[in-house]
C-alpha cells in the first residue's frame, strides 16, 4: 500500500507539473485555436532566468518575478513577431512559427545564458512529509496548490467574465468577433502573454525539484501538450485532469509495468483515452452540423 | 605558414549538449592558446567544428564535409558513442586520424587503425565502483540509468560485471527523457532490499535521482558513475548528495592530489585557463577535449609535421603523456592506454568532493 | 514555364534535369552526401504531403515508419542475412501493416487530436526502438550492411546518388499521378468538407487509411535507404523531433504540392550546412528562417513563388 | 451625413471587387444596396466594417475619416453588422452570442436590450442555453440579426437580413427595420430581395461589377426598366 | 411504388425533438417541396434521408429498402444526392474540380490504374471533364469553371452545389435552400433548371423559403412544424391552409407575392 501511495505521489506531483503547463496551451488555444509548440520554452525561461537573475545578486523572489516577466515579454515578441504579421497562413504553418520561435529562443538561451543544469532551492524546505508511509516534499504541495488556484481563476475568467467569453469568441470566429467590436489583436496578444507568465510559473515552481536547462522545454513542453490534449483542448479542468491521468500514468507504469517501457506505457494510454473521447475528455465535441 | 587543419564535429546541442558544449569550448580555448605560442611546428592550427546536436546521421554528414570539403589533416570528435561508431567507417577510409571523445569500450576495442579515444571507458568507471562495493561488503544492489545511449552502455556495462565482483543485482529501473520525478523507480528498487545503488547516468537526472533516493530514505550508500563529476550535481542536489560516492577523473579533485601527483598540475592549470576564460566551472568532459587535442599536438610535433600516416604511427607511440583524464600510454594493441587507476574515487563530503583513493 | 511548373510532367523534366546536372557543380563528394540526404528526406516528404497537404491529416510520428523501415533493413541483412530487397520488403510490409492497423481509430480523430495520437504512434516505436538493445543495439546504433541489389554492391556517393535520385523521380512520379486522379481530388475533397465528400459518394474513411498506408510505406522504403546508405542507425532516426522535422520540410516547401515537399526536404537538409558559418547562431538563425519563411510565404515556398511568378494559383 | 464614402476601392488579391464607389447614407436614412450575385454587396458591408481593406478612396462616420480605423473601434463608434453567412460563435450558447453582441456597451444596458429582442424572436429564448452552431439556419439568422442589434448601432449594416428566413418572419424582420429607423437608427441594407428591399427605403444603389450603375430615390428605381428587367424579375 | 417512404421518423437532439414521428411518401418523379418554418426540421429530415445523421427511430424506405441508418457513401451509390444549406463546398479546389468530384462514383477509382496513369484513366477523365462542363454551363456557372471555389460569390456557390449533385446523375435530388441569397431573376433560373432536370425524369425534394419559386414548381408540398406534419397537399391547397398561414406564411403572403 505504502508503495502504491508512492507512486500515486510520484504521478500527482508531476501530473500537476504537467498540468501547469497543459494550462498555458489552452489559454492560447482558447484565444486563436493555436497550438504554440513554444510554451515549453518559457517554462526553460522561468527556471533559467531566475537562476540567472539570482545569480547577478537579485533576491531569489524578485528574481522569480522578473523571470516571469521576461517570458511575458517573449511571448509577446513572439505574438507581435511572428504570429500576427502571419496572415494567410494555414494553422499548421502557425505551429511551424511557434516551432521556429522555440528553435530559437532555445539557441539564444544557449548562448545568452550556458549549456549547463541549473536548481533553485525549494520554496518550505525539503524535508519529506510522510503520509501513509509515502513521502512527498513540500514543493509538490506548492505546485499542487498554484496549479488549483490558477486553475480556477482561469475557469472563472472563461465561464463567468465577458472578457474571458471575448477570447474565446475570438478563436471560435474572429470575423464575428471583430463584428461584436472585439479587439481581435489585443486579444490574442494577452492570451499569450498570459501563458508567457504561465509557463514561467511553471518554470519557476518545478526547478527545485528538477533542474533546468536550455533545453528543458522540449520535452516538458511535449508532456504538458499530451495533457491538454487528452483533457481536451482548451478546458481549465481538461488540462489538470490531462496532466493527472499521464502523470500518475508514467508513474504506475513505471512502479508496477515496467520502468523501461513506462514512457511507452504512457503513450498507449494516452491512445487508448483518446479512441474512447476523442476530443478529449473534457472537450468540445458535436458543434459543427450542416 | 600553411595551418594545419583540425576538424571536430561535437553534439554542443541536444541531449548530450552538457557533454558536447565544455569540449567545445576547450578546444577553442586551447587552439586559440596554442595559436597565441605560436602554433605547432611554426604551423598555426584552423579549427574547424560543427555542432551535430547529438544525431548519427548529422556527424556522418559533418565527417564527411571535414574530409571532402574542410580536407582536414585529423579528426576530433564524437561526443557520443553513436555518433562515433557511424563515422569510424568514414575516416578508417579516408586515412585521418581520429579521436574520439566518446565512453564505449567498442570503438577501440577491437582497435581501428586510425580510431583513438580519451575518455576512461564506462566499464573501467563500473569496475572501480564495484570494486569499492566489494571493499564494503555490499553483496545486493540495485541499478537506475536513463534510456541514452551513455546510460544503456553504463548499465549494460554493469550487468556484465557485477558477477566477477560477487554481486546481485536485484533490481535495474530505468528513467525516460526529461523525466523529472524518479521515485516509482526508487520505491521498486527499495522493495528489492538492496545494501547500495548505483546511479548510471549525467546531468539534470543526477540531481534528481539523488533527491528522490533522500526523500525516499533509502539505506546504503548511492554511487554515481563518472557522469556526475561536476559541482553541479552538488550544488543542484544540496544535502542530498552528502555521501555519495563517484569514479572521476583527478581534474575534479586536482587541488586536493599530492604535490607530488604529476597530474595535479596539468589539472590545477587547466581549470584555472577554462575558468577564467568562460567563467563557469571545468567539467570531465571538457578534460577529454583537451587530452585529446593536446594528445594529437604531441603527435604532429613527433612525427615534424601533419601527415595523416605519420601522425596516426605518432599517436599510437604516445608514452607517458600527462593529460587531465590520466597518463596515456598508446600501443598497437590499446588506442586508449588509460588503465583503471585513472579513475579517483571521490564522495560527497560537506558540500564538496573529497578525494578518498 | 508556367505551363512548365503548371502541367506536372513538365515539373518532372524539371526535377529529373536537375538531378542529372547538379552533379557538375559539386565539386566533392561531401556535396552528393548532403544531396543523397536531401532525396531520401524528399521521399518521406512526398508521401507525407499526400497525408497531409491533400488529405488534410497530420501526422507528427512519421519518422516513426522511417525508423521501422530502416531497422527491418538493417537488422534483417546484417543480423540476418537476408538480402536487402527482400529485408526492404519486409520494413514495408511491417510499417504498411502497422499504419493500416492503427489507421482506423486514429484518422477518426480530428487536427491537434490526430497529432496528439500519431505523435505518441511515432514515440511509441521509437522507445522500442531504443529499448530493445538486443535487437536494435539501443541508443548507440548498430551497423549496417550495404545495399546490394541483384548482385551489384552499391558503394560509393555516385551510385548511391543515382540509385536516390532515380528513386526520388519514381515516387514522384507516382505521387503526382495519384493526385491527378480521381483518388487525389477525393483526398482534397476530405481535406476541405468531409461530410460533402461522403455524400458526393467518396468513402472517407477508406481513403484516409489508404492514404496513411501509403505515406508509411513510402517513409519506410526511405528508411531501408537511409540505413544502407548510412551504415550506421542509431534511433534518432525515429525520434518525435525527426517527425516533426519532416512535417516542417512538408510545409515549408508547400502543402499540397508535391514538389514542395522536395524543395522543402532540400532546404531543410542543407540549410544547416550553410548556417554553420553562423558558428553558435545557427539554431537562432534556423528557427528565424522557419519563422520568416512562414510570415512572408504563408503557402509555402513553391506555391507562394508560383503564385508570384507565374500568377499559378495550383 | 453619418456615412460618406468617396471612391472605394477593394481588392481580394489582385481580383477587384469594389471600384470607384461613392455612396452617402444620411441621418435616419434607410438605404438599399442591390446587385447581382457577385456584385460587390458583401465587400462593401465589409469594407465599411473595416474586416476588408481599403485599397482606394476614404470612408467617413459621422465627419471622421475611419478608413484605416480597426473594425472593433468601428463597432464603438456605432457600427454594428449582421454579416453574411451568420458567422456564429458556433459552440457558444445562444444567449452568449447575444451577450458578446453587446460587448461594447455598459453592463446595465445589456440586460433590457436582452430581454427586448427575445420578445422580438422567441425562438431564440427557447433556445438560449443551445450552442448556436446547432441552431437550424433560420434561427442562426435571427440571432446574428439580434446580435447586431445587442449593440444599439447608429448605423445598422444588414447583409440580406431575410435570407434563409420563414415568410412569416421576414415579414417580422422587416417590420422591425422600419421600426428600428422610425426610432432613429441609420440603416444600409443589402438585400437579394429587391423588391422587399427597394420597399422600405428611402433611396437606393445598384451595384454592378464593384460599381455603381445606378443611385435614386428607392420609389424611382423601383419603377426603373432596368431594375425590373435585372433585379426584379419582371 | 414510392420512390421514397418515410415512416414513423424521429431524431432528437437531447431534449429537443427535431423530427417527431414524421411519416410521408414521395413518389417517382416530380418536384416535392418540403416548407415550414425556421427550425421545424426540414434540414434534420434531410439529414437522415442522405445518411449524415442517424435517425432516433423510425424507417426510411428508398425504393422499398430500408435505408435509415446507411452512411451518406453507401446512399451517394444508391442514387441520393444533396446540396446543403449551409455551404459545403470544397474550397481548396477549382470549380470545375468540385464538380468532377459530384461525380466520383462513375470515375476510374482503381489505385494502380491512377498511380501508372493508364491510358484507360485517362479518356475517362476527359469525358468526366466534358460531363462537368456542360453541367456548369446549364447551372450558368461556365465561365468561373477555372476559378478557385473560394473566390465565387455566395449565390454562385448555391448553384455551383447543385452542380455537384447533378454531377453524381442522382435518382433523387435534394436540394436545401438552393435559392438562399440568389435574386428574382437568378432564382427565375433555378426554376427552369429544376424543371428541366424532372423533365429528364429524376425526383426532386425541394426544401426553400422563397413561396414564388414553391409555389410555381411544386407538384406537391410537405408542410413542417415542430418536427411533425402541419398539412400535405398540392400548392393551391396548402397556399390556403389556415394552420400553415399561421405557423408559417404569415398574412402578406397570402396577400400578393412576397414581402412586405
Ligand atoms: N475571398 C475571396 N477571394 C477572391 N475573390 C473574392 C473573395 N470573396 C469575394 N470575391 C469576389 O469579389 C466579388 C464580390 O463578391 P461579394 O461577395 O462582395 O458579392 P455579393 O454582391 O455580396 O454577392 P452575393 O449576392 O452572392 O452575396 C465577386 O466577384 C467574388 O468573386
Ligand atoms: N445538433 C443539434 N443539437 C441540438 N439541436 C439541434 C441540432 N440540430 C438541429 N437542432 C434543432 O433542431 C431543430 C430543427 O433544425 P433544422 O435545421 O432541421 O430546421 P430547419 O427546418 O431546416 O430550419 P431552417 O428553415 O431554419 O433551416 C432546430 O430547432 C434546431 O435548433
Ligand atoms: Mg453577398
Ligand atoms: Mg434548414
Amino acid at each position: 500500500m505504502t508503495e502504491f501511495f508512492q507512486f500515486l505521489f510520484s504521478g500527482l506531483t508531476v501530473g500537476a507539473i504537467y498540468a501547469l503547463i497543459a494550462l498555458g496551451f489552452s489559454l492560447i488555444y482558447n484565444a486563436s485555436h493555436l497550438i504554440n509548440f513554444a510554451q515549453g520554452e518559457f517554462v526553460m525561461i522561468g527556471g533559467m532566468a531566475t537562476v540567472f537573475f539570482a545569480a547577478a545578486g537579485i533576491e531569489l523572489p524578485l528574481a522569480a518575478v522578473l523571470a516571469v516577466l521576461l517570458a511575458v515579454v517573449v511571448a509577446v515578441a513572439i505574438e507581435r513577431l511572428g504570429i500576427a504579421p502571419a496572415k494567410g497562413t494555414s494553422a499548421v504553418g502557425l505551429i511551424i512559427i511557434t516551432i521556429g520561435a522555440a528553435i530559437l529562443i532555445r539557441g539564444l538561451a544557449g548562448i545568452v545564458w550556458d549549456r549547463n543544469f541549473h536548481s533553485l532551492p525549494p520554496i518550505s524546505g525539503e524535508e519529506p512529509l510522510v503520509i501513509m508511509g509515502a513521502t512527498l516534499l513540500p514543493q509538490s504541495l506548492w505546485i499542487f496548490g498554484v496549479t488549483a488556484v490558477i486553475a480556477l481563476l482561469l475557469w472563472f475568467f472563461f465561464a463567468k467574465t465577458l472578457w474571458g467569453k471575448a477570447m474565446m469568441a475570438t478563436a471560435y470566429n474572429p470575423l464575428a468577433a471583430q463584428l461584436v467590436g472585439i479587439d481581435t489583436r489585443k486579444v490574442v496578444l494577452v492570451s499569450f502573454a498570459l501563458a508567457g507568465a504561465l509557463g514561467a510559473l511553471a518554470g519557476v515552481l518545478i526547478t527545485p525539484l528538477a533542474p533546468t536547462h536550455f533545453q528543458v522545454g522540449v520535452m516538458l513542453g511535449l508532456k504538458g501538450f499530451a495533457a491538454a490534449i487528452v483533457g481536451g483542448l482548451g478546458s481549465g479542468l481538461g488540462a489538470i485532469v490531462g496532466g493527472l491521468v499521464i502523470g500518475i500514468a508514467e508513474a504506475m507504469a513505471a512502479g508496477y509495468l515496467s520502468s523501461a517501457y513506462k514512457d511507452a506505457v504512457a503513450f498507449v494510454i494516452i491512445l487508448l483515452f483518446l479512441v474512447l473521447w476523442p476530443s478529449g475528455l473534457f472537450g468540445l465535441r458535436g458543434i459543427e452540423r450542416v | 605558414a600553411e595551418p594545419i587543419r583540425i576538424g571536430s564535429f561535437l553534439a554542443v546541442t541536444g541531449p548530450a549538449a552538457f557533454l558536447g558544449d565544455p569540449e567545445k569550448k576547450t578546444l577553442e580555448l586551447y587552439v586559440e592558446k596554442i595559436n597565441a605560442e605560436g602554433g605547432v611546428l611554426g604551423h598555426p592550427l584552423e579549427l574547424v567544428l560543427y555542432d551535430t546536436g547529438t544525431s548519427a546521421k548529422n556527424a556522418v554528414t559533418f565527417v564527411k564535409r571535414l574530409l571532402e570539403q574542410d580536407r582536414v589533416d585529423a579528426i576530433i570528435g564524437g561526443t557520443t558513442t553513436g555518433e562515433t561508431m557511424a563515422v569510424i567507417k568514414l575516416v578508417e577510409k579516408a586515412e585521418r586520424p581520429f579521436i574520439s571523445l566518446a565512453g564505449a569500450s567498442v570503438i577501440i576495442d577491437p582497435v581501428k587503425k586510425w580510431v583513438f579515444k580519451t575518455p576512461h571507458t564506462d566499464r573501467m568507471a563500473v569496475e572501480k565502483v564495484y570494486a569499492d562495493m566489494k571493499k564494503e561488503g555490499v553483496t545486493e544492489i540495485g541499478l537506475i540509468g536513463g534510456s541514452g545511449g551513455f546510460d544503456k552502455s553504463c548499465l549494460k556495462n554493469a550487468e556484465e560485471l557485477a558477477g566477477s565482483y560477487g554481486l546481485t543485482i536485484k533490481a535495474t529501473e530505468q528513467y525516460g527523457k526529461g523525466d523529472t520525478d524518479m521515485t516509482p523507480q526508487l520505491t521498486k528498487i527499495r522493495n528489492a532490499g538492496v545494501q547500495a545503488v548505483l546511479f548510471c547516468g549525467f546531468g539534470a537526472a543526477s540531481t534528481i535521482v539523488t533527491k528522490n533516493y533522500a526523500q525516499l530514505g533509502l539505506e546504503g550508500r548511492l554511487y554515481h558513475n563518472h557522469g556526475s563529476c561536476s559541482k553541479r550535481f552538488i550544488e543542484g542536489a544540496g544535502a542530498a548528495a552528502e555521501g555519495v560516492r563517484l569514479p572521476c577523473a583527478a581534474l575534479v579533485v586536482a587541488d586536493q592530489l599530492p604535490e607530488d601527483d604529476p597530474q595535479r598540475a596539468v589539472g590545477l592549470a587547466y581549470i584555472e585557463a577554462y575558468e577564467a576564460a568562460y567563467g563557469e566551472e571545468v567539467s570531465t568532459f571538457g578534460g577529454h577535449a583537451y587530452d585529446a587535442l593536446f594528445l594529437l599536438v604531441g603527435a604532429i610535433e613527433r612525427a615534424g609535421g601533419a601527415d595523416p600516416a605519420a601522425v596516426r604511427d605518432a599517436l599510437e607511440r604516445t608514452r607517458n603523456f600527462i593529460g587531465v583524464d590520466g597518463i596515456f600510454n598508446m600501443s598497437p594493441e590499446d588506442h586508449l592506454g588509460l588503465g583503471p587507476e585513472a579513475f579517483k574515487m571521490l564522495e560527497v563530503r560537506g558540500g564538496n568532493w573529497k578525494y578518498l583513493y | 514555364m508556367r505551363r512548365l511548373l503548371g502541367s506536372h510532367h513538365g515539373g518532372l523534366v524539371l526535377l529529373v534535369l536537375a538531378i542529372l546536372l547538379m552533379p557538375l557543380g559539386f565539386p566533392n563528394s561531401f556535396y552528393f552526401d548532403v544531396a543523397i540526404n536531401v532525396g531520401i528526406a524528399a521521399i518521406v516528404c512526398i508521401g507525407l504531403n499526400l497525408l497531409i497537404g491533400y488529405a488534410g491529416q497530420i501526422s507528427l510520428g512519421h519518422a516513426g515508419f522511417f525508423g521501422i523501415g530502416a531497422y527491418a533493413s538493417a537488422i534483417l541483412t546484417s543480423t540476418h542475412g537476408w538480402p536487402p530487397l527482400l529485408a526492404l520488403l519486409a520494413g514495408i510490409l511491417l510499417s504498411g501493416g502497422i499504419a493500416f492497423a492503427v489507421a482506423r481509430p486514429i484518422l477518426a480523430l480530428k487536427g491537434h487530436y490526430l497529432a496528439m495520437a500519431t505523435l505518441g504512434l511515432g514515440i511509441i516505436i521509437s522507445i522500442v526502438l531504443s529499448q530493445e538493445v538486443a535487437l536494435t543495439g539501443g541508443p548507440d546504433g548498430m551497423p549496417v550492411d550495404p545495399l546490394t541489389l541483384f548482385g551489384f554492391e552499391i558503394s560509393g556517393t555516385w551510385s548511391w546518388y543515382w540509385l536516390v535520385g532515380g528513386t526520388l523521380v519514381l515516387v514522384t512520379w507516382l505521387a503526382l499521378n495519384l493526385v491527378d486522379s480521381p483518388i487525389g481530388r477525393a483526398l482534397r475533397a476530405v481535406h476541405s468538407s468531409e461530410i460533402a465528400a461522403r455524400v458526393c459518394g467518396v468513402d472517407t474513411t477508406a481513403y484516409k487509411v489508404l492514404v496513411f498506408v501509403v505515406s508509411a510505406v513510402i517513409a519506410s522504403l526511405a528508411g531501408s535507404l537511409f540505413a544502407h546508405f548510412s551504415g550506421w542507425l542509431t534511433p534518432d532516426e525515429a525520434d518525435f523531433l525527426r517527425s516533426i522535422q519532416f512535417v516542417t520540410m512538408v510545409v515549408l516547401g508547400g502543402m499540397a504540392s508535391t514538389f514542395g515537399a522536395i524543395v522543402g526536404a532540400a532546404l531543410l537538409t542543407a540549410l544547416p550546412q550553410f548556417l554553420t558559418v553562423f558558428q553558435n547562431y545557427e539554431h537562432v538563425m534556423l528557427g528565424l528562417v522557419m519563422v520568416l519563411t512562414m510570415i512572408f510565404m504563408p503557402r509555402g515556398l513553391v506555391p507562394t513563388l508560383a503564385l508570384r511568378f507565374f500568377g499559378d494559383r495550383s | 451625413m453619418l456615412l460618406e464614402i468617396a471612391g472605394l476601392a477593394s481588392h481580394y488579391g489582385r481580383i477587384r471587387a469594389l471600384d470607384a464607389i461613392d455612396l452617402t447614407v444620411g441621418d435616419s436614412e434607410l438605404v438599399t444596396i442591390v446587385g447581382a450575385n457577385g456584385a460587390g454587396k458583401t465587400t462593401l458591408l465589409r469594407t465599411i466594417s473595416g474586416v476588408q481593406p481599403a485599397s482606394h478612396g476614404v470612408i467617413r462616420f459621422r465627419g471622421e475619416d475611419i478608413t484605416r480605423t480597426t473594425p472593433a473601434r468601428r463597432v464603438r463608434l456605432g457600427i454594428s453588422q449582421v454579416p453574411q453567412g451568420r458567422q456564429m460563435f458556433a459552440p457558444m450558447s445562444v444567449e452568449d452570442n447575444l451577450l458578446l453582441g453587446a460587448f461594447t456597451r455598459p453592463r446595465h444596458e445589456i440586460e433590457p436590450e436582452l430581454e427586448k429582442l427575445y420578445g422580438l424572436f422567441p425562438r431564440l429564448k427557447e433556445r438560449r442555453r443551445q450552442p448556436a452552431g446547432t441552431l437550424s439556419g433560420g434561427e442562426q439568422q435571427m440571432l446574428a440579426i439580434a446580435r447586431a442589434l445587442m449593440a444599439k448601432p447608429d448605423l445598422l449594416l444588414m447583409d440580406e437580413p431575410s435570407m434563409g428566413l420563414a415568410p412569416r418572419i421576414v415579414e417580422r424582420i422587416f417590420d422591425t427595420i422600419r421600426e428600428l429607423r422610425a426610432t432613429g437608427v441609420t440603416i444600409l441594407l443589402v438585400e437579394q430581395n429587391a423588391f422587399a428591399g427597394l420597399s422600405v427605403a428611402d433611396r437606393g444603389y445598384v451595384l454592378e461589377s464593384g460599381r455603381i450603375v445606378l443611385e435614386g430615390r428607392a420609389a424611382e428605381l423601383l419603377a426603373d426598366e432596368r431594375v425590373k428587367a435585372a433585379y426584379l424579375g419582371l | 411504388m414510392s420512390l421514397l417512404l418515410v415512416e414513423r421518423l424521429t431524431r432528437s437532439f437531447g431534449g429537443v425533438r427535431a423530427v417527431q414521428d414524421l411519416s410521408f411518401a414521395i413518389p417517382e418523379g416530380g418536384i416535392h417541396s418540403i416548407i415550414g418554418p425556421n427550425g421545424a426540421g426540414k434540414t434534420t429530415l434531410f439529414n437522415m434521408i442522405s445518411g449524415v445523421l442517424r435517425p432516433t427511430r423510425g424507417t426510411i424506405r428508398f425504393r422499398g429498402e430500408n435505408i435509415a441508418g446507411l452512411p451518406p457513401e453507401r446512399l451517394a451509390a444508391r442514387g441520393i444526392s444533396r446540396t446543403f444549406q449551409n455551404l459545403q463546398i470544397f474550397f481548396n479546389m477549382s470549380v470545375l474540380e468540385n464538380v468532377l468530384l459530384g461525380g466520383h462514383l462513375g470515375l476510374d477509382r482503381n489505385v494502380w490504374r491512377a498511380l501508372f496513369r493508364l491510358p484507360r484513366l485517362r479518356a475517362a477523365e476527359r469525358r468526366a471533364r466534358a460531363e462537368a462542363e456542360a453541367l456548369l454551363e446549364r447551372v450558368g456557372l461556365a465561365e468561373w469553371s477555372d476559378a478557385p471555389a473560394d473566390s465565387l460569390p455566395y449565390g454562385a456557390l448555391k448553384r455551383l452545389e447543385i452542380a455537384r449533385a447533378l454531377a453524381a446523375r442522382p435518382e433523387l435530388l435534394l436540394l436545401d435552400e438552393p435559392a438562399a441569397g440568389c435574386n428574382e431573376k437568378e432564382t427565375r433560373e433555378i426554376e427552369t433548371l429544376l424543371k428541366s432536370l424532372v423533365a429528364d425524369g429524376m425526383t426532386i425534394v425541394l426544401v426553400e423559403h422563397d413561396m414564388r419559386l414553391v409555389m410555381n414548381v411544386s407538384d406537391h408540398i410537405i408542410v413542417l412544424d415542430h418536427g411533425r406534419m402541419l398539412a400535405e397537399g398540392r400548392a393551391e391547397e396548402v397556399r390556403e391552409n389556415p394552420a400553415v398561414i399561421e405557423a408559417y406564411l404569415g398574412q402578406a403572403a397570402v396577400a400578393g407575392g412576397h414581402a412586405p
